[in-house]
Parts: structure tokens; C-alpha cells; sequence
């Protein structure tokens, strides 16, 4: 484990947009800006795959996954970045390093390497990451996890990112209708595409009107305004008041970091925060991820036996005997010393 | 037990014999009275009781949050449940006919097979729901689902023969942390010839283990489903001829009990597999070529094979009857076999 | 094939609810209430299905349906009668006969009673039945083929009746947001559920908004009005103007028969149709079924071998040699003297 | 063929060596220009032209009713094409990559499948993409879908090995009336080694029909796809110490051409099978149950199978090399089974 850089505090929950806060949204958009330059420098130097080059990271994002309840216990509120991670797996209490090996493919990677890229999954910071192919399964999923939550009473609530695009999928539209039909504390966000014009035909105001759910759009504002947006979401949710349906207007390309830029600078000019201390906040998440990086070169890939093991939790998927362990080939020996070709 | 149990669960309770769906009932029933964590999702399972009533009564004891009727909608309502089981809980999900289960391939094959795998965790899920042929269903209403999945590592398959059987593996796949696909045969629902006394107590039936449903020598016919009762009429025939087949009843179709299947064949040096799944790409290719790695030597005859006809499930019942493996295809195969 | 009963003309298209239609309306209407009881008969004696004891039509999807253009040449419009078979079969030019080969699994019906019931399709006469599981299917697959109208610039559409129990299904939000991307003529139709509650959530009428295409309501209105809803929608489509989603409300229980009755008095009485015309119109209707019924009862059952022969065109299911034609026992032949097992 | 051809088309004409990709390039253009039925859908086919830009250039050729650029909804496109093929349409469906074909799972196997079987008459469509491992791609862009249909009649599976047989399958599966699942490896689209001049003049290859890679009486290698590469080389390996590997290449999975396998092991007396996929419930199975119906007085020894191992395709490139069969797994496999 990497020790918990200073300035951000996953289990703390804030109904406004306090400075506390601020700071901490701060600190995680420099995170964020200062990773997405390591990634794209690390892939043009062949570390991580060359698709990596254009790794870019969406501040808004961040916002929007701090007003939800982070934890590293497994108990906070849970979120599907999707296409948006890195930004709200850091508002969710990832660090840069454990983001990193999972970019890296690294053995220490919460899924062993097995799977690893922009997706992973960690439960213990609710965090669950792309495990299907598109097609609405993430949100079929988390409207299943929020069931869980609201049928225990618990305090807590899901957040799930996709593009627009998921509009097209059914699955989407199954998961979105389960949600809205049981009422689960389920938010669900929808992002203009990164790429292309994403063929979409959906007006997502109607599609929220046809299943009955509430709706916002957040776009070009500023924090303060994305932030309590989703906090508003979230009291709805967790109060038995059903989903709400986000729609998250196009950045644009160039702008990506306005609206963390605008942020500082009004965390300096109207909150009165000293120009030193975002100085150090800025500091602090250069350093975490430099130290993330520096740890990364130094951790081991798979072990390949044991890390294709857990498929089943009871069979372990050990290599046929056509594979590792043939018997000398000019000995054939009795047929059972051949040994199960394949354990269960 | 509270007195609102519905009557197709208190049977075991009073020591009367109990069918193929009353021990389903039973051991959904005493699950979810055992874990509060086991819940149930499907289509008019709650108010309904379910098409073939298997949760008639749930709903009143247990509640709408632990008896959820869901819109029509089996890939979504199928992956909210990895959801739910993400967060601790332990779903049983009931297909209405199990040949719906097809638009939730998707998210059983990628999403749920591969939760552990990922590093998302154990998937403790139960995907339930009647299969099979025989009932005059039509093409989607009478298929056997086992050859969808059996190819997906990280899923299990049971597929029960009778009420012994049906309740122990159920009370087992739902105790279990992987996902596990349990199909119900609906000749075997309500069969009279098969209903039997339970043990009162608690007990499992481990996942994994074939069972000999009778002895033989003269060679091994491996099975399951309703097809073993098929093979024991066959068996019943053969022996009027003084020939002795042994019968071994899957009970899991993955993992696959190899070392049974083995064993069986090295006392008999002959084996015919009999299922009623369509023929091509069916499960008796996977334990031809096990038994090739492991009992070749042994082998005192080719391996084949009685299934069904590589054809959708015929709608009409001549032509049904006709498309299903008959006792009558067991015993040629089986005398052919033994004759080799 | 049966005589084609008189009264009947399937290849006309009026744009307006002129007369002939109406008789035609008429005609249709009393056979299907003369089909509905045959079948109920016959459910009770055990010739059909005993679920059939419940067979009923309702006379609105007749309207519906005779609005569209119907052909058997397999060049006229299509349909997916869907739930509310026989109704459009019949408006689509299916003679009872055709249907109750159906119902009854006769080796005569169209697809040689290897599929049956209230499921069939019979390209020829432009219908498409059940041919999986409920989910939407039928729209994607009746989208594609309003597409291929479209490619050719046809002048022919595409209707399919689902209950509204569909949207609950991903698979036929795929089915028509494709079909309102590229523009195709589709009528998709959602009729109340015949039975419970449907679990329905959604908002119809949003729904169509959130597709963008044309939405229109049709209930317990005349089929003066239900026509012309459906011909509208039509010419847009041939037109290519786009798909329109139409809500076809709850006809209750009771009244199924209301609109038929009040559409045979208003006949007379505002079209000045003659009694006896009326009475002649009941009378061929009647003698149709009977005729069918008749003739069913002469009908063989499939051929068991030759039924299932087409299930890839060049592929004989011929049973394998355990099944039909095994060695005798005692004299096992050399390997080969099997044969293939399966011919592919 | 007019000016307007992308040059990923025109290599044939002008007499040079394609590689894979252009020669499926290549049988797709031919046939929308021979056929104006045939027409192409798929996620980003037109104006981008494709992930893997096999059809570059095709949307200025014929036009946005020809070339259609889907909404992301496999399911639902699948189940369009269907229904323009029902309309006498040839639709030709490009997955992005074969592992979104899940979402269509239902349509295929239910709807498209049983077509002819309904009387809902012929069904000729194609659904064509890249599979296959060794890519980096994780477990959602690296699998072989070839056992999601296998079991389901009515479904024809294709999976050339190279240039020469992916024209000429490609065409025969465009041409042919039933359903036709078409497989292309990644990893031979653009392999330099396998690039080849092919005929200029209008050629297919039948459905249904193996091919002998190799001619040899030691031991028969049946395998298809990238695999075939393989084998080759570990023939070639054990050609050093005087074994003489048949190598078998399906080419087409279902219909599975079990005269081609069973006259290469009467020669042989031996069977290895090697396949990319996954081992439990791989095709291995059924080969070896047809074989020991048809030729199993001719086994001299066990059939044998490499194989990728039971688990989803891994991310990390260490274990993906791991997980898939290589060489070195065929050579001693062979070797011990020709010691046998
Ligand atoms: C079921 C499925 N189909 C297709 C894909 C391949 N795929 C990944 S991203 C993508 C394009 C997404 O477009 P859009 O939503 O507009 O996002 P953008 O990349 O433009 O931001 C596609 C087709 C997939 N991963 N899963
Ligand atoms: C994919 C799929 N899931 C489930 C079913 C089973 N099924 C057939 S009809 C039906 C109920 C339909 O309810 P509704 O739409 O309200 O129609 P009603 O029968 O009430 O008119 C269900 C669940 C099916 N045929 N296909
Ligand atoms: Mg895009
Ligand atoms: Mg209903």
C-alpha cells in the first residue's frame, strides 16, 4: 500500500460545497493533471501501451464523483467510472499508483494483471470498472448493487458513468428501467462522447421523462454549481426518492482544464484561499504522483501460474499436461500417470 | 417454521414424500429463511408465484424486497443481481423458461464469469428456471441451456435428476461464491415416480460429485436429467437380456466429475453417454476426449452417444417425440455397444 | 390452399375508409368472432391446445392492420401480428384454414408443424410471427426489412404489434431507435396487455419524443378513426418520413366486441348498407370457418422424417444410427458399415 | 472495376500479394459490386472505415444504403439484418470485434438460426470479425466465439487460415443461404508471412470442406485459424527428427468436415487437435466423439488436444503468453503421442 497523500479525505461527506471541500478538489484536479502527463509521457516511452498517448483526464468528473460518499472500506457509496476514469476513482480514494498498475498490468494490480487498462474493479473503494463489453451492463449492475443498498436501509448510493452512446445499447435501457421501477439510489451520468458523433438520436431529457426519473444537465458550469447538482441527486436517492438521470454536456477538447483553472483561481480570489497554500495542494499532487510513478518502475509483473488461478474460486485452471508436465516422450508411461489433463 | 409457509415447502416438515419442484420450493424456502442475504428476482415470481408456482406463498412471507417481480427484461434484471451479489447479497434468479436466458448470455458470460477473475470478487448467484423438452413447448419453450455456458470458465452448471438431488444441490449452488446456472427439468417437475421422503435435516449434496444410480459391469451409460430415468427404463430392459448397466448420474455438468466417469469406464470398458440436448457440440464430446486423456487404455469399444436430433425443439408432438432420445435408442445403443 | 373466401381483397389499399373497406372491415370482423369461438370449441374438445380455451381477437388490430397493404405475392406490406394474432393475419389475407394449420400442428401448415400455435410466419402473405423469446426481436427484425423497403424505394411498410410490456425490453429500444436513425418505414404498434399489469413504467409518449419519431394514440375510437391514424402513419413512412410508434389503448375485457357491433350498426345506418348485404357479409364469414374447420379435421400430421430436414438448407438431420438404423446387435460390422452418425 | 477502388482492393487486379485483410477487403467488394444485394452494417464501416479499415473507401463506392454505419447495438442490427435478409437482402454484419457478437446471442441462436426451420425461408447472412488472442486486448477483445454457436443448428462457422481461403470462403458464406458466422484472427490480418498472390478471376471455396496444410503419416494435427501457423512450424520442428506431422485445417468448423479428419487418421492412427480457444467444452470434443464413431478401431493411441487454458483471455502480456497454446506445447504433445 502507498501511503495516503495529505489533502484528501475519502470518508468525509459534505452537503455543500465548503471549503474543505474545495481544497479537496483542488488537490484531486492537480492529481489528476499531473497523472495524465506522467501516463502520456510513460506511453510514449514504452512503459505503458502507445493507445495511452492520448490518456486525458475530465475534471468535471471529479467533481461530480466528489459529492458522493468515497470509502476505502467497502461500506462508502459506490461508482462506475467508465469512460471518465481516472478522475472520479480519485474522488473515490484511488491513488495514482494503484491507477497506475492497473495501466501497467503489474501483478500488485488489484487484478493481478489478469485484467487491468482504464478497467479495474476494487470493491473496498467502490470502485467497479468496465467487465463487460459495452452495452449497458454497468448500469444494470450498479442499479443492482443501489438495490442492495436501499434493501439493507443503508446510507448509501451508486454512481455510474457512460458515454451518450449508451443510449443506443438495450441493456442500458433495461438497467435504467429496473432502476426507476424499484426506486434505488442510483445516479446515472451520461457523457458527451470524447470521440466522433457517437450516432446518437436520443433526446436524454425525454428518456428520463419516458421512464419517470429526474434529470439534470451539467455542463460548462463551475464546480460549485456540478457539485451540488449531484449532492441533490444523491439526498433523492439515498431518501427512497429513485434515480436521477445527468446529462454531462461536452467539454470540448480544448478546454479540459478551464474548468479546474477557473476553480483555483476562484478558491484564491473569493474563497481567500492563500496563494501558498494552493501552491502546496498543487505541491502535494505533483509529488504523490511522481512518487506512484518511481514505485511503479520497481514492482514486479504476474506470476503467471498463480495468477491465472482464481477463476472459479475451487478449480484451479492449471495448464493441461499437453502443456507443462509431459511425460518423457519416449517413455509413454501407463495412461493414469498422465494425470488429470486439466483440474476442476 | 412460522405457520404462513405455503403448503409446497412443509411437506418434508410432516415426513411426506416431496417431488422435484417441492424440494426446489423446500430449499429455496429454507435458504432464505437460514440467510437473510438470499433473495429472489424474476418474472410474476411474487404475487404469481412464478409460472410453474415453484414461489407460490413467498411473497406474503418474505416480502417485497426479498421476492422481486421484474419487468420482462432478463439481461438487465440478470445483471443487477451481479450487482447485488457484489454488495454481499446472494440472488437466485428465476428464468421463466430457461431458454429466456439467452439475452442474458452477455452479462453471464462476461460480466459474472469473470467477477472473480477481475478482481471483483466472488459472484455468489443463482441463475434457476425449468428446461427441456417433452411438453409440447415449441422451439422456445423446451430447450436445454447446458451447452451455452458449459464453455464459459467461471461458471458452474447443475442439472438435478430428481428431489434428493434437487434440493441438496440447490441448498449448494446458493451456499456457493461462483455463479451457477441450475436447470430444472419440467418432465421432472411433477413426476409422481419420482416424489420421495427428504431427510428432515439440513444437508447438501456438494457440487462437483456424480452419483451411481445403479451398478453394473457390462458397461457405463453416463447421464443426467431426466435422461436418467430414461437410461435406468433402458437399464431395466438390458437386464431382462442379462446384461448389467451401470448408470452415473452427473448431477454437475461443470465442474465435470471426470474421476467418476473414469472410474465407471475402467470397470466397464464401455461407454455410451445419453443426453437430451441436441447432438452436435453436445457435452458427451467433452467426456469423449477426458476419457481419451485419462482411460484410453481401457477402452473396450468407441464412445457414443443417444441425444436428441440437431434440430430446434419441434412444436408439434409427433415430430417432438420423435426429435427426443426414446428408451428405446438407449437399449440399441447400448446392445450394439456391448456386442462390439 | 383453400378457396379464397369472398369479400375479401387483400391487395387493395384505400386511402380513406371508403365503403369497400368498410365492408371489408365487416367481413373481416365476423370472422374472426366466427374463428374465435370455432377455436374455443375446439380447444374444449381437445383437438387444439387446451390453452387455446381462452382464444380471443381483438377486432381493433384488424382495423389497424387493413390499413396497411396487404399482398400474396410476398410484395405487398409486412406484419408482425405479434400477441394480437389473428386479427392482422387475417386483415393481411391468412384464410382461417391457414391459421388453424397452425394452431393444430398440421404437416400442411407453412412451416410443417415443426413451429405452430399462435406463431407463424408466411412471407408470401407479408407475415412475420414469434420466431424467439419476447424482446424485442420482432421490431429489429421488421426495422430491417422496412429498410430493405427503403433501400429498393418501394412503396411498402412495415407493421408490428407488441404489447407495451415491450419497452421493459432492450432489445426493441434497439429495434426502433435504429429504425428512427435511418428513417425506415416502420409502424410499431404497443397494445395494452390482455392481462395483469404489465409491470409497465414507461411514458410511451416519451418514449417516441426520446427517439424523435411521430407518435400517435388509438383506443376505444371507431374504426373511422382508428383507419386513418394508421394510413397517416403509412404515407409518412413510404414517404420517408420515419417510423411512427402508435399506443393502442386498453380495449378491457367485456368490450372486445363493441367496436365490431357499433361499426356493423353504423354501416347501416350512416352508409346505408342493406340488412341483407350485412346478413350475406355474417353468412360467407361463418361458412369460411366452417369450411376450414371441416377441411382441418382431414389434414395429416407431419412426417416425422422429412419435417425436420430443413434446418440448414443443405444439411439432412438424418437421425444418427443409434436411432434408426443401428446393426444388429450381434454382428457388429466393420466401423465404417456405420455410416456417419450425423450428415452435415 | 471502376477508379473509385481503395487500394486495399485493388492488389489482385494488379497482380500482387495480399495479406488477409485485403483479401477479405477484396471478397466483400467483389461481391457488393457482383451482387447489388449485398450490402454491409456495422459500427463505424463507413465513413472511418472500420476499427481495422477493412472497409476503407467502401462508403464513396456504395453509398450510405449499402454501407451503414450502426448505433452501438449489436442485438439490434443483428436482428435488422435478419430482417432485410428476410426481405431477400444479403446482409453482411461486421462486430468491432467478435466479442460483442454476446449481445446478439439470443437473436442468432433463437431467431436467425431457426429461420428456414420456421418456414420463415433462407436466412443469407454473414456475421464477419476479428477474433483471437496475443494482441494485448484483454478479455473482451481477444475471444474466439466459435463455441457460442457451435451447438446450435441451423448456424453455419467459418475460420480461414489464410489469404487465399478467406476470399474464397468469404465469398461461398456471402453467396450461401444459410446464417454464417465468419471468424478472422487479428493476428493474421496484416502478418507479412502469410500474404500471397491470389487468382484474378472469380473463385470460392465450398463451405464444409478441410484442407490438408501438410501431407504427412506420422500423426494428423487438426487445427484452423491462426493455430494452422502454428502447427506448421511445429511440424516443421519435428520433421527435424524425422516425424512427419499431418496438418488438417478445418476451415470450416460447422458443418465440420469429420470425412476429411477421419481419412487423415486412418492414415495416421494418431489425432492431436489444437485450438486457440479455451479447453472444456472447445471442439476438440466433438472430433473426438465423431472420431470414435466413425474410425475408432484406427486409433492407435489417445486423441489429444492443446489448448489455451480454462480462464477468460488475460490482460498482462506475460499472461497472455501463458494462457495461449504455443509451439512448443504442439511439438510435445506430438512427440508424445507418436512415441505412444
Ligand atoms: C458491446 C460493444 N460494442 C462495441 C464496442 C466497441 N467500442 C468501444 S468504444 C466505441 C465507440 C464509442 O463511441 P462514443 O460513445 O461516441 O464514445 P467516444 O469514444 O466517441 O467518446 C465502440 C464502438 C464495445 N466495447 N462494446
Ligand atoms: C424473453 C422472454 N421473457 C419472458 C417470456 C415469457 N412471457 C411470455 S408472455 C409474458 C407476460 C407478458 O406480460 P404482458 O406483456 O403484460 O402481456 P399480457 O400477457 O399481460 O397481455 C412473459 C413473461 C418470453 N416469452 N420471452
Ligand atoms: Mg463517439
Ligand atoms: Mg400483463
Amino acid at each position: 500500500m502507498t501511503p495516503e497523500p495529505a489533502g484528501h479525505a475519502p470518508n468525509s461527506f459534505p452537503a455543500t460545497l465548503g471549503s474543505e471541500v474545495a481544497r479537496d478538489l483542488l488537490y484531486l484536479g492537480f492529481q489528476a493533471r499531473f497523472l495524465e502527463a506522467r501516463v502520456r509521457d510513460l506511453a510514449r516511452s514504452e512503459v505503458l501501451h502507445a493507445d495511452l498517448a492520448g490518456f486525458r483526464v475530465d475534471p468535471r468528473s471529479t467533481v461530480l464523483a466528489r459529492a458522493m460518499r468515497g470509502g476505502t472500506d467497502g461500506k462508502g457509496d459506490l461508482c462506475h467510472p467508465g469512460p471518465l476514469a481516472p478522475g472520479p476513482a480519485l474522488a473515490f480514494g484511488a491513488t495514482p499508483l494503484e491507477f497506475l498498475r492497473h495501466l501497467a498490468g503489474k501483478g500488485t494490480s488489484s487484478a493481478s494483471a489478469r485484467e487491468g487498462g482504464l478497467s479495474w474493479t476494487d470493491l473496498r473503494r467502490g470502485i467497479i470498472g468496465w467487465g463487460a463489453p459495452r452495452g449497458g451492463t454497468a448500469t444494470q449492475v450498479l442499479a443492482g448493487a443501489a438495490f442492495a443498498f436501499r434493501q439493507r436501509g443503508e446510507d448509501r448510493a451508486a454512481l455510474v458513468f457512460e458515454r451518450r452512446s449508451a443510449l443506443q445499447s438495450g441493456g442500458w435501457h433495461e438497467g435504467v428501467n429496473l432502476a426507476g421501477a424499484l426506486g434505488v439510489p442510483l445516479i446515472v451520468v451520461l457523457a458527451a462522447p470524447q470521440t466522433g458523433d457517437g450516432s446518437d438520436h436520443a433526446d436524454i431529457e425525454a428518456v428520463a421523462a419516458s421512464y419517470g426519473i429526474a434529470f439534470a444537465r451539467v455542463g460548462r458550469d463551475s464546480p460549485e454549481r456540478i457539485f451540488p447538482t449531484v449532492a441533490a441527486a444523491r439526498r433523492r436517492a439515498v431518501n427512497g426518492e429513485g434515480p436521477t438521470l445527468i446529462e454531462l454536456l461536452d467539454a470540448g477538447d480544448g478546454n479540459r482544464w478551464e474548468h479546474h483553472d477557473a476553480f483555483a483561481e476562484l478558491a484564491v480570489t473569493e474563497d481567500g484561499l492563500p496563494e501558498q497554500v494552493l501552491d502546496a495542494i498543487r505541491k502535494a499532487a505533483a509529488a504523490g504522483v511522481e512518487h506512484a510513478a518511481a514505485r511503479l518502475a520497481k514492482e514486479p509483473g504476474p506470476s503467471t501460474r498463480d495468477a491465472l488461478v482464481p477463476v472459479c474460486t475451487d478449480a484451479a485452471p492449471h495448464p493441461p499436461w499437453t502443456r507443462r508436465d509431459p511425460p518423457a516422450p519416449d517413455t509413454p508411461a501407463p495412461n493414469d500417470a498422465m494425470g488429470p489433463p486439466h483440474a476442476e | 417454521m412460522p405457520n404462513d409457509a405455503p403448503a409446497q415447502v412443509t411437506r418434508t416438515r410432516s415426513g411426506r414424500p416431496v417431488t422435484v419442484l417441492e424440494a426446489i420450493s423446500e430449499a429455496l424456502w429454507e435458504e432464505m429463511e437460514r440467510d437473510e442475504r438470499v433473495f429472489l428476482m424474476g418474472e410474476d415470481i411474487g404475487a404469481y408465484g412464478g409460472a410453474f408456482k415453484v414461489t407460490r406463498g413467498f411473497l406474503d412471507r418474505f416480502g417485497p424486497s426479498r421476492v422481486i417481480d421484474t419487468p420482462i427484461s432478463e439481461g438487465g434484471f440478470t445483471g443487477a443481481a451481479a450487482g447485488a451479489a457484489h454488495m454481499g447479497l446472494r440472488p437466485v434468479v428465476e428464468m421463466q423458461f430457461m431458454d429466456f436466458i439467452s439475452p442474458a448470455y452477455d452479462v453471464l458470460t462476461n460480466y459474472i464469469a469473470t467477477s472473480l477473475y477481475r478482481g471483483a470478487g466472488p459472484m455468489p448467484l443463482v441463475v434457476r428456471g425449468p428446461v427441456g423438452g417433452g411438453n409440447r413447448g415449441g422451439p422456445f419453450h423446451s430447450q436445454n441451456v447446458e451447452m451455452a455456458f458449459f464453455h464459459t470458465p467461471g461458471l458452474k452448471i447443475v442439472y438435478p435428476s430428481n428431489p434428493r438431488d434437487a434440493k441438496g444441490l440447490l441448498k449448494s449452488s446458493i451456499r456457493d461464491d461462483n455463479p451457477v446456472i441450475f436447470e430444472e427439468h419440467k418432465g421432472l417437475y411433477r413426476a409422481p415416480h419420482c416424489r420421495e421422503v427428504l431427510p428432515s435435516e439440513d444437508y447438501v449434496i456438494p457440487l462437483g460429485s456424480a452419483r451411481t444410480a445403479l451398478e453394473g459391469e457390462d458397461l457405463t451409460i453416463v447421464t443426467y436429467g431426466l435422461m436418467v430415468h430414461r437410461s435406468l427404463e433402458a437399464a431395466a430392459e438390458l437386464a431382462r437380456d442379462g446384461i448389467r448397466a451401470e448408470v452415473v448420474d452427473l448431477r454437475t455438468l461443470l465442474p465435470l466429475d471426470e474421476e467418476a466417469i473414469a472410474d465407471s469406464l475402467k470397470k466397464t470398458g464401455k461407454l455410451l453417454i445419453v443426453h437430451e440436448d441436441t447432438r452436435t457440440g453436445g457435452i458427451a464430446g467433452e467426456i469423449a476426449i477426458r476419457m481419451n486423456e485419462r482411460a484410453f487404455e481401457w477402452l473396450d469399444g468407441p464412445i457414443l452417444r443417444v441425444t436428441a436430433i440437431d434440430s430446434p425443439v419441434p412444436f408439434s408432438g409427433e415430430l417432438e417425440d420423435y426429435f427426443l432420445p426414446g428408451v428405446g435408442d438407449v437399449v440399441t445403443a447400448a446392445r450394439y455397444l456391448v456386442g462390439y
